[in-house]
């Protein structure tokens, strides 16, 4: 009878996945950054004698991180309303977010509520994962140099929270942690990528740590991939 | 040599018997229990300076100035159930005893009426220390009368059967409970002066 | 003489659990705390293993604490400092004063004052169950999620105010092991005012009621305080007030959403307040334990007893006074610090005058070696070491450099370890006679004594060289990631190794204690020709202690008085 | 303390005097606080009324005037412990370490 019910499984799974065509709409674009760039002090690791091993040249802050045609990394974009009122399969492979450098990778992360966060730390010295966030359980967990993996589950959906380590104060992270799957974070080309969109007009909001968040709406159909952009200035 | 010796009679160097010598030494310790409670009143005010609120801001002057009649009066309802005691008199012993209960209820629920009308405007211990302390001190202070009214409706009730057979260690007992008292009310005279009227 | 007192067939219950005879409840803190001692060692030794090896997996037993604690056996820093702040709770509040106070003073003092029981019996069994209470909850503290309190014994804000749940429950163990104590105390006191037997003045009290009187002062006018401060802290966890959080404060670049306006003084004040007395408290009753064994093994009267009275009473007051020294780096003036650096002087002249009068005792004395005597003796120097110690941290300009290092750590666990911890062995051995009938058999008496008192200096002198080198107490890894520290990390090692040889040690004294109580050589109501009243109670002491009318007529150590039949006058006997 | 009849009327009456005393007392206390005299003259006078009613249920209603001399020894002890609990943490905020930015 076991057996049985295993093999009914997977063909119900296999049927959604392809009678489902509509939700092929895919949204893309750019964040470019406009105006004259600050030129940010190089971060000095001279605290910690591992972390400035790792870095040959100096290192730049995370904070505002341009390619040479000022196109802005670390920028989240998410749909914010819209969306039908629904459960949303949790993605099982874990987002992976590493202390590489003494330095936070990626520096901007989104989460799905009870997806795994795997955090790393292959530097060889003693890092501490604070999390301040409000509405999940904040934490403040060890990481000596033997422990070099440490999974979390943030359990509750809560907006940008900042990740910090108390032994490195330049480190910093921030996580937000989201009902749904439809956010991605700009690289450092500036572009972003929403796969899988069902079709039907939302708003995206593109959120930066410094320089706060811009509203677009957008409307999807199916199998159609929208251009939106968004320009980020000094205040 | 079995029982134990100045359970009622006193003992001639020390003048006092056992229960009367515990409770001092507890009311001692009572008196360094509020004594913290009240250095840290004292540290908390000169810290805050000018901008520690004066008493009448945020409490009601009125109900404190009768919930410290209520007390008061309860104090010597006790003392006259101890008197009445002392004159052979249980059934006076029964009412006053019964008044001074119903006087510390009464000072209860007009405790936890003000506490109420903190919480229904939103002043929460959280607001300021000037409210934390508030509600720490009164709060301790309510459970003490807390304690004061289980004692004494225990020797209103069941205990008071112990009138018969042993009628001097009930007055004792009477009477050290009455100190008890005396002494929560001392403290709500220094507590009411203090975050009432300052 | 009084109406005979039935001894009505009580059930197991009544008779042993619950019961209000104050030897029975002697026994019940004796064996609690006796376990809780044993539990707060080993903490410790697993805190040594990760002091001696930081970030190497421990060993076969590594695994079972688990992957949030030690993961592939390796001790977190978050365990790690679980560990230290339980190790100090539970050695002190848990281990040695139910020990101190609890085990002996409910056993002994109402023997050698005698009386029946103690004042109040019910109020007694009271303090004895809160007192359980409060040990359970500490125990618990353990398993909760985020683990047990973790900002050390002294639970400093703002980091205790923002601890994990451990830290609530902590405070919820204090407040009923406070009230276990403050009941204690008033019962302690009533009975040695209240129920001394005919003839039995002030002056002729056994020194050992002397220390159980100044201690019960300093539990009941001492603990108040730290329960007012810990409703405070307590409002502070639960109720978000800032009794201790100063405005503007940032817990790791996040600013605090509080109201502010606390101040972190002001826990550490009302702590102190009580925590210095607190040392005394587990002081005292160590003395008093040696006063009463030197006596009895020198065969001498106590030297000066009554100057030792006057002693003990100044320095049960001026503990009262000193406690700030724990805090001349808080950022105290000159003023309040040279109060506190004098006061902390001038306590240290009763402790001198009761020491050198016990080596007075010894001068000319018939010294018997017995396994008492020798604890006993032990102590004397130990205690003298870990006084003399105290002196540079005593001095505000001294401490400056010592503050929170490891010479801190010696210098009090050399009071407390060779000091106390020895007396109490030292009581045990004295004392098991009465209560059993029967003698803790010599050889593993020796084979406990002497390892053990190689050991405790195996491990606690080192910790002065590590201290004046400048490695700083409550180091995850012991030093290691600090320069200054790298000469004197090797004595990590060598301490730890001790350390695991003292827990050895103790096996012989479990046996010994296990063992002797059914096959131990039987023994009179007097084995050690002892001159208080406790021996004059048939053994072991029934319900109502005395069975016959006693008064008394001489001083506690009336030995070897010219002209006596014996070299031992007892107090209760007319003629000698 | 209350032997016979008549004796005891007379402990009775002295004990509703003071009541009466007391009652009149808090008013005048409370009077006193709404004249919003400087702060520190408030303080004093309050505390000072507030410390004799106190020694008024000390005394008479607590019997502590005619009470053994072992517990007046008690309570000087305690008081004088008292005091410095109330005042020692104080002396500490007034006399901090000159030269360093200490906020109370």
């Amino acid at each position: 009878m076991k057996k049985f019910n295993t093999s009914t499984c997977s063909l119900i799974i296999s049927v959604i996945l392809l009678g489902v065509p509509a939700y092929a709409a895919t949204i893309k674009g750019v964040v470019s950054y406009e105006g004259e760039v600050p030129n940010l002090k190089p971060i000095d690791m001279g605290a910690d004698a591992i972390c400035l091993s790792k870095h040959g040249s100096a290192v730049m802050p995370q904070i505002l991180v341009l390619d040479e045609n000022k196109k802005m990394a670390n920028v989240l974009v998410q749909i914010v309303s819209g969306l039908p009122k629904q459960e949303y399969p949790v993605p099982t492979e874990p987002v992976v977010l590493t202390q590489e450098g003494c330095q936070y990778h990626p520096h901007v992360v989104g989460v799905q509520v009870g997806q795994t966060v795997k955090v790393l730390n292959p530097d060889g010295t003693l890092h501490n994962v604070h999390a301040l966030c409000k509405v999940n359980a904040e934490f403040n967990l060890a990481m000596p140099k033997f422990r070099t993996e440490m999974t979390k589950v943030f359990d509750k959906v809560e907006t940008m929270f900042p990740i910090k380590c108390d032994v490195h104060p330049w480190m910093a992270g921030w996580v937000a942690v989201l009902a749904h799957p439809y956010f991605n974070v700009s690289q450092t080309n500036g572009a972003f990528e929403i796969a899988n969109v069902p079709a039907g007009t939302y708003e995206l909001e593109a959120w930066h740590e410094k320089l706060g968040t811009q509203k677009a709406s957008v409307t999807v159909t199916a199998d159609e991939t929208k251009e939106v952009n968004f320009t980020f200035s000094r205040p | 040599m079995q029982e134990i010796p100045y359970t009622v009679a006193v003992r001639q160097d020390t003048g006092l018997y056992n229960a009367k010598m515990g409770i001092w030494l507890f009311l001692a310790s009572e008196v360094m229990l509020f004594g913290g409670l009240f250095s840290a009143y004292v540290l908390l005010r000169v810290g805050a300076g000018e901008h520690w609120p004066l008493g009448a801001t945020y409490l009601n002057v009125a109900i404190g100035t009768f919930n410290t009649f209520v007390l008061m009066s309860s104090s010597i309802t006790m003392l006259m159930a101890w008197a009445s005691l002392k004159m052979k008199n249980f059934g006076h012993f029964k009412m006053y005893q019964g008044i001074t209960i119903a006087l510390a209820l009464l000072f209860l629920s007009v405790k936890g009426y003000e506490y109420s009308m903190k919480f229904k405007h939103h002043h929460f211990p959280s607001d300021n220390t000037f409210l934390a302390i508030y509600f720490t001190l009164t709060g301790i202070h309510a459970l003490h009368i807390i304690g004061g009214v289980v004692v004494n409706s225990y020797l209103w009730g069941p205990g008071s059967k112990m009138w018969q057979a042993e009628p001097e260690r009930f007055t004792n007992r009477i009477e050290v409970a009455g100190l008890y008292w005396h002494f929560v009310d001392l403290v709500w005279i220094f507590l009411f002066s203090v975050m009432y009227l300052l | 003489m009084s109406e005979s007192h039935h001894e009505h067939e009580s059930s197991f219950w009544k008779k042993y659990i619950f019961s209000v005879d104050h030897k029975i409840i002697g026994l019940q803190y004796g064996i609690t705390s006796l376990i809780f001692l044993l539990f707060g060692f080993t903490i410790m030794m697993l805190m040594r293993w990760q002091l001696a090896y930081p970030e190497q997996p421990l060993p076969v037993i590594g695994k079972i604490f688990g992957e949030n604690r030690m993961p592939g056996g390796i001790m977190l820093p978050e365990f790690y400092n679980q560990l230290g702040a339980m190790h100090g709770t539970i050695m002190v509040f848990l281990g040695v004063v139910p020990l101190a106070v609890g085990a002996f003073g409910n056993y002994i003092v109402p023997l050698q004052i005698g009386a029946p029981d103690m004042a109040f019996p019910k109020l007694n069994m009271a303090s004895y169950w809160s007192f359980f209470v409060g040990g359970v909850i500490m125990l618990v503290s353990f398993f909760v999620p985020g683990g047990a309190a973790s900002s050390g014994w002294t639970s400093y804000p703002p980091l205790s105010d923002i601890a994990t749940v451990g830290q609530t429950m902590w405070l919820f163990g204090m407040a009923f092991l406070i009230t276990s104590s403050l009941l204690g105390s008033v019962n302690f006191i009533v009975t040695i005012f209240q129920l001394r037997v005919k003839g039995l003045t002030f002056m002729r009290l056994p020194f050992f009621v002397w220390a159980q009187l100044v201690t019960s002062f300093l539990l009941l006018l001492a603990f108040p305080p730290l329960e007012a401060a810990s409703v405070m802290q307590l409002m502070d966890r639960l109720a978000g007030t800032s009794f201790f959080l100063p405005s503007g404060l940032l817990i790791s670049g996040q600013p605090l959403a509080n109201s502010g306006g606390g101040s972190v003084l002001l826990w550490q004040h009302l702590f102190w307040f009580l925590a210095h007395p607190e040392v005394y408290v587990l002081i005292l009753p160590a003395m008093g334990i040696v006063t009463e064994i030197l006596a009895n093994n020198t065969r001498k009267p106590i030297g000066a007893y009554k100057l030792m009275v006057y002693a003990i009473i100044f320095l049960g007051f001026m503990s009262f006074i000193v406690w700030a020294h724990h805090m001349f780096l808080t950022g105290m003036g000159t003023a309040i610090s040279s109060f506190f650096q004098a006061t902390t002087m001038i306590i240290s002249i009763p402790s001198v005058v009761i020491l050198a009068a016990f080596f007075l005792t010894l001068w000319g004395g018939a010294i018997r070696f017995t396994i008492p005597m020798l604890f006993a003796l032990a102590f004397l120097p130990m205690f003298g070491i870990g006084g003399l110690t105290g002196l540079p941290l005593g001095l505000a300009a001294a401490d400056i450099h010592l503050h929170d290092t490891y010479y801190v750590i010696g210098h009090f666990h050399y009071i407390v370890a060779p000091g106390t911890i020895f007396a109490l062995f030292a009581g045990i051995y004295y004392w098991f006679p009465k209560a059993t009938g029967r003698k803790m058999n010599t050889l593993l008496g020796h084979l406990h004594f002497w390892p053990s008192f190689v050991c405790m200096n195996l491990i606690f002198m080192p910790m002065f060289i590590q201290g004046l080198a400048g490695v700083s107490r409550r180091l995850y890894d012991g030093g290691l990631t600090y320069a200054h520290a790298q000469g004197a990390l090797h004595w990590n090692v060598f301490i730890s190794m001790a350390v695991w040889t003292l827990a050895l040690s103790q096996i012989p004294f479990i046996i010994n204690l296990l063992v002797s109580m059914k096959c131990g050589e039987k023994v009179g109501d007097n084995p050690w020709e002892a001159t208080t009243l406790e021996w004059a109670t048939p053994t072991p002491p029934p319900h109502g202690n005395f069975t016959r009318e006693l008064s008394v007529y001489r001083g506690p150590y009336e030995y070897s008085v010219p002209g006596a039949s014996r070299d031992f006058s007892p107090q209760y006997e007319e003629k000698p | 303390m209350i032997a016979d009849q008549n004796s005891a009327q007379k402990e009775i009456r002295k004990y509703l005097l003071i009541f009466v005393v007391l009652l009149s007392l808090t008013l005048m206390n409370v009077f006193v606080s709404r004249l919003h005299l400087n702060i520190s003259l408030t303080i004093i006078i309050v505390l000072s009324v507030a410390a004799f009613e106190a020694s008024l249920v000390a005394c008479q209603l607590m019997h502590l005037i005619s009470e053994e001399k072992l517990i007046y020894s008690f309570l000087v002890l305690t008081v004088i412990f008292f005091v410095f609990a109330l005042f020692i943490p104080l002396w500490g905020i007034f006399n901090p370490i000159t030269g360093s930015t200490h906020v109370p």
